[in-house]
């Protein structure tokens, strides 16, 4: 706390994770330098750092990706170290190894730790010599599709197409049948190779109704490693996460302790440091299975510090510039329970359909244990070429029940307006009985498609009726009243304008 | 003044007037005071019978979101005639396929003369590195092609003609 | 947590209060129902609560302090219980028993334990009985001034008068000569007499630089009662807390037991059930002094509940629902460290000068750690009736450097425009070498005037400069441009109230 | 365009103009390049030399006040006759004193003909029931009293003259 690790760090990221870890330096004394592209420079880490650059257009892979200007703009300010964040260049050995070569600090683990643990396949290769349960599949893939077919054969359908370099679903299909390999191979590759500029991809066997559940662990450049429980990640759309929680309602201290172990043992034999996540597949019967593991700081971060009370970010930060760890595994205590929600520009009433446009009004919950991590405000038009999470909600409770009914109170209490989001999704989600006795799976909601649907309340239906009637009659009064103030002026759009949120932004 | 206004499938006929600082809104024939500030952005604080809902109204095309709690609706206000129109099956006839949202278009995935059904996809846009199917509405065959592949499109642009 | 203790319930409150007890009521799926004065119209509670009930005029004597009306709302709606919050009717024991005898229950102590120990004067006779140590003092004063002044000549200058019937500092004056008694007496009767409709003031022995530190207790109906630690409030101006922190930086865990014991044995005396607060004050030599109990939830309470992981107002509703106390003492932990800063209306460069008027832009921050209980938003003009706190600003930390860190960045990220605030004080706070080394005392402020004047940062000029200079700028510029829209139109004071503001609110 | 602009006790010597996206600003003949992007509200992004700066301008009087982090700045504009006039000592004369707030008059601690002091109680007003003495700017007499205790006043208001 005395003395700052770094008087200066670079956040190669943009959106919530960049403010979030823009939070972190500012509550530690470290100043901050933003990266951003042309479509960014009105962006909130933009407006909360204390330095930014340009790093180039709006497509990520020329900006965000390109390696070259990040360590420009790390030498121009003077950074000493980048925080890469998630998603870009968070798992891309070759930019850690960049940073150390140009003298800077790569706030994450060491580029030999993250290819050996971060490619699925040789993780899956790690794993299984460590006698570690893996899920059946294949190595990468050859361009040969007669010979991925009889590799599907082999496993068995329904089978899952994965992209080795990357997280977040981007690349992932599953294929019921050996008709539908051959486009859905093209689709997943076509997607890797836009996602992560790599288009390898392989095959899985497909478990079902399986639960994702994922453990945190933390380790520093002395040997120690420990883990912070586990998180729940099951709730998923597209094969990506929606809603988090920790801890997982089905994991007992027993499971945490062993799952726990072996997540430790899988980074340490790695090499690893800093923060990671080893992810399992949860069989019904309640067998584990390795899946991957996650060389970065994770989306779902949150729930885990506010079940532990440990800022995962400051002790990135800390553990990169060369602390020890400042906890023990004994020191790591759960209290309560926390869930998070990703709050999304999509429309779930058309099957989550993009909702990009201008937030013309944002009210996020407050209160007791409620915690908003956002990356918008007011007027903030949404680029069309990131990533669609607006922000994170997240609710601390001591019990599970409470944490589920301060959700319900924070998701009423948030207000978007301008764009469709996930809210009234989630809303439904946190009423829905299997939600509230914790039976989910990660095909959950394709099973659930009434989850997506508008509430239809009759007496909603008659409040809106009464709101829009009286909205509408209030405009056209309003209309008259200022049609005689220009005394006969016509200049209707223009009116229209100024009425309609023209000062969120002039 | 009279609207009718139209949530869903439901139609209801409204009339709205001032009454000294409330509002007397009638719906369907029923009648009720409604005391309605509008407050900051889109926000009304509505108090009718002791009831008190906090809404925001957004305007959007011919009406309104209306948001209360986590829940939206919307409410649309037609004319009679415009109505009469929408019943009477406005899926007859070409219809022009637009984007749903702005992005770019990856692939199409039909040709002129191509014969689609409802819910068949047509082009692929994206956008937020998400791949979306537009589908197509109806039954038909394609008469116009308007985009290709690494087109930027807004939202609304027209995208196939489907007769 | 399965059902409800009551269906619906009314908040005979307010402001930031009122919100946080709709927040736990919603959360606990119990209706609510706010009442509201003519000034109150728009008031965040009553946008917030699900029914709203007019109960008067703007002045507190003729709408929130009238029981009558409170009960006929209360009776007209079906309230099964009301919670009173702080302040106004919370402390007032002839409430509480007309809400019992309108078969209502009150949340919180019954008014015969209220009557037992809320009353400064049979307060301190209860403890003097009991062996607790009291401040020096007297008992209500009559209308002699001579007497009173040969009282204070008793006790020694510096005396303290303090109002019988309330907390807050109202009614509360430092006398240090027999010169200015005459004066400050009536003074401090008027204060008294306005805020609690009872001019009754005593004499107490003013300790030099004492802390205020004072414990949290929670009781049911069946016998048990627990304490939950302690918060320091030393932070004070005009009497009135500004800054409270959970822990207190001076007490050890030993001292906690003593001191919580003490409180706890006071509560039982007192046939005390509900949550209640036991202030202390703590002299330079460590010796703790009796000063009052506050029958009722605390401004401060949620730093207590943010290191306890406790829902105060949850567990209030539950408790007068007949509930035992879902907790013992040994279930009570401490984990971290909590600040709360009170925002108020109020502009500290001109000695706290009531700055109301109207929120046209209101930032909260976010993030975590950060808890924001407001009771206002953007467009909101600040009624001149009431207190003129806005929100409190509470954090967490894992320990109390990080909590102090966060709550630098929190302040920095709260932007309030429109009226003057006390941010910018409470930044400079969170800077000072006394605070953060804990070294405070009530009279902290009063020795620290230059906590109170504006940051003069020769950067901070010239940001300010470039953009004040950018800002008129552009004014001109548009308006020369909307001048050319207009066609020579005139009407120059419409166009500025649509540039500056007036969508806020139209 | 030209600008004189007074913090505190300094007075700076403004020229802004518009180049590309950006502007020109020079303050007392330093010249820098400033791009600044008006937000939601008052907030503006701006950045200089590669540093960000999050400020929102909220209009006031005769100027304006720049809140940056937890800091406020007021940066008033003045022409040259104004500040010329300020500077010789408006405070010389008859001098009206105002409530600073809007409130309820509690007491008048004043009579005309009374001689006070700079820093004497005027008037004390009564806002978000905390009492405020209303203090004398200057030694002098008292030639007017222009209210009474219970009369309700706003923020502006002339309470008494003193000469």
């Amino acid at each position: 706390m005395a003395t700052s690790p770094f008087k200066k760090i670079l956040i190669a990221n943009r959106g919530e994770i960049a403010v979030r870890i823009i939070r972190a330096c500012h509550e530690m004394g470290i100043r901050t330098v933003a990266v951003y592209s042309d479509a960014d420079r009105d962006a909130l880490h933009v407006r909360m750092a204390m330095e930014a650059i340009r790093i180039g257009p709006p497509p990520s892979t020329e900006s965000y990706l390109r390696i070259d200007r990040i360590l420009d703009a790390a030498k121009q300010t003077g950074a000493e170290a980048i925080h890469p964040g998630y998603g870009f260049l968070s798992e891309n050995a070759g930019f850690a190894r960049a940073c150390v070569e140009a003298g800077v600090v790569f706030i994450g683990p060491t580029g030999d730790s993250m290819e050996a643990i971060g490619d699925k396949v040789r993780a899956r290769k790690l794993m299984i010599e460590a006698g570690v349960p893996v899920v059946p599949g294949t190595p990468p893939l050859g361009q040969d599709v007669d010979k991925v077919l009889a590799q599907a054969d082999e496993i068995g359908y329904p089978v899952l197409l994965k992209a080795s370099a990357g997280g977040g679903g981007k690349g992932m299909r599953v294929v019921n049948s050996a008709a539908d390999l051959p486009s859905l191979l093209a689709q997943a590759r076509g997607e890797a190779a836009s996602a992560f500029g790599d288009d390898t991809v392989f095959l899985e066997k497909y478990v079902l109704k399986p639960r994702h559940i994922e453990v945190q662990v933390f380790a520093d450049q002395h040997g120690n490693c420990v883990h912070l429980g586990e998180r729940e990640c099951s709730i998923q759309r597209r094969h990506q996460k929606l809603v988090e929680e920790s801890p997982s309602p089905v994991v007992t201290p027993e499971v945490r302790a062993t799952i726990g172990d072996l997540a430790v043992t899988a980074a340490k034999a790695a090499g690893y440091s800093s923060a990671g996540t080893v992810e399992f597949l949860r069989g019904a019967d309640g067998s584990f299975y390795f899946m991957e593991v996650n060389a970065r700081l994770q989306v779902e971060h949150p729930v885990t510090e506010m079940v532990t009370g440990i800022d995962l970010v400051r002790t990135m930060i800390e553990v990169a510039a060369g602390a020890k760890l400042p906890f023990t595994q004994d020191d790591i205590q759960l209290r309560g329970h926390s869930i998070e929600c990703r709050i999304i520009a999509e429309d779930p009433s058309r099957n989550f359909m993009p909702s990009p446009g201008t937030i013309r009004g944002l009210r996020p919950p407050q209160g007791p244990g409620v915690r908003y991590d956002g990356g918008t405000y007011p007027g903030y038009e949404i680029p069309i070429f990131y990533d669609p999470m607006l922000s994170k909600l997240i609710v601390w409770g001591a019990d599970r029940p409470q944490a589920i009914a301060r959700m319900r109170r924070a998701l009423d209490e948030y207000r978007v307006e301008g764009i469709r989001t996930s809210v009234p999704f989630h809303r439904k989600l946190m009423d829905s009985k299997d939600f509230v006795a914790g039976n989910i799976h990660t095909g959950y909601l394709s099973e659930h498609p009434e989850l997506l649907k508008p509430n239809t309340d009759p007496w909603l239906e008659e409040i809106a009726v009464i709101a829009a009637s009286i909205a509408h009659f209030r405009e056209v009064e309003q209309h008259s009243a200022r049609k005689s103030v220009m005394k006969g002026g016509s200049d209707r759009s223009y009116w229209k304008w100024a009425d309609r949120g023209g000062a969120w932004r002039s | 003044m009279k609207i009718t206004a139209r949530v869903g499938d439901a139609v209801h006929e409204v009339h709205v007037e001032r009454r000294d600082k409330d509002y007397v809104v009638e719906i369907d024939g029923e009648s009720r005071l409604v005391n309605a500030d509008k407050l900051e952005g889109d926000f009304y604080s509505i108090l009718s019978g002791g009831v008190s809902y906090e809404v925001s109204v957004e305007v959007s095309g011919d009406g309104y979101i209306i948001r209360h709690g986590a829940s939206e609706q919307q409410v649309l206000f037609t004319d009679a005639g415009r109505q009469a129109r929408e019943m009477s099956g406005a899926r007859e006839g070409p219809q022009t396929v637009e984007s749903v949202m702005p992005g770019k278009v990856v692939r199409v995935l039909v040709d002129v003369g191509d014969t689609v059904t409802e819910g068949q996809g047509l082009v692929v846009v994206e956008a937020m590195k998400m791949e979306n199917e537009i589908e197509s509405p109806k039954d038909g065959k394609i008469t116009e092609v308007k985009v290709e592949p690494g087109q930027a499109v807004e939202s609304g642009a027209a995208l196939v003609v489907v007769e």
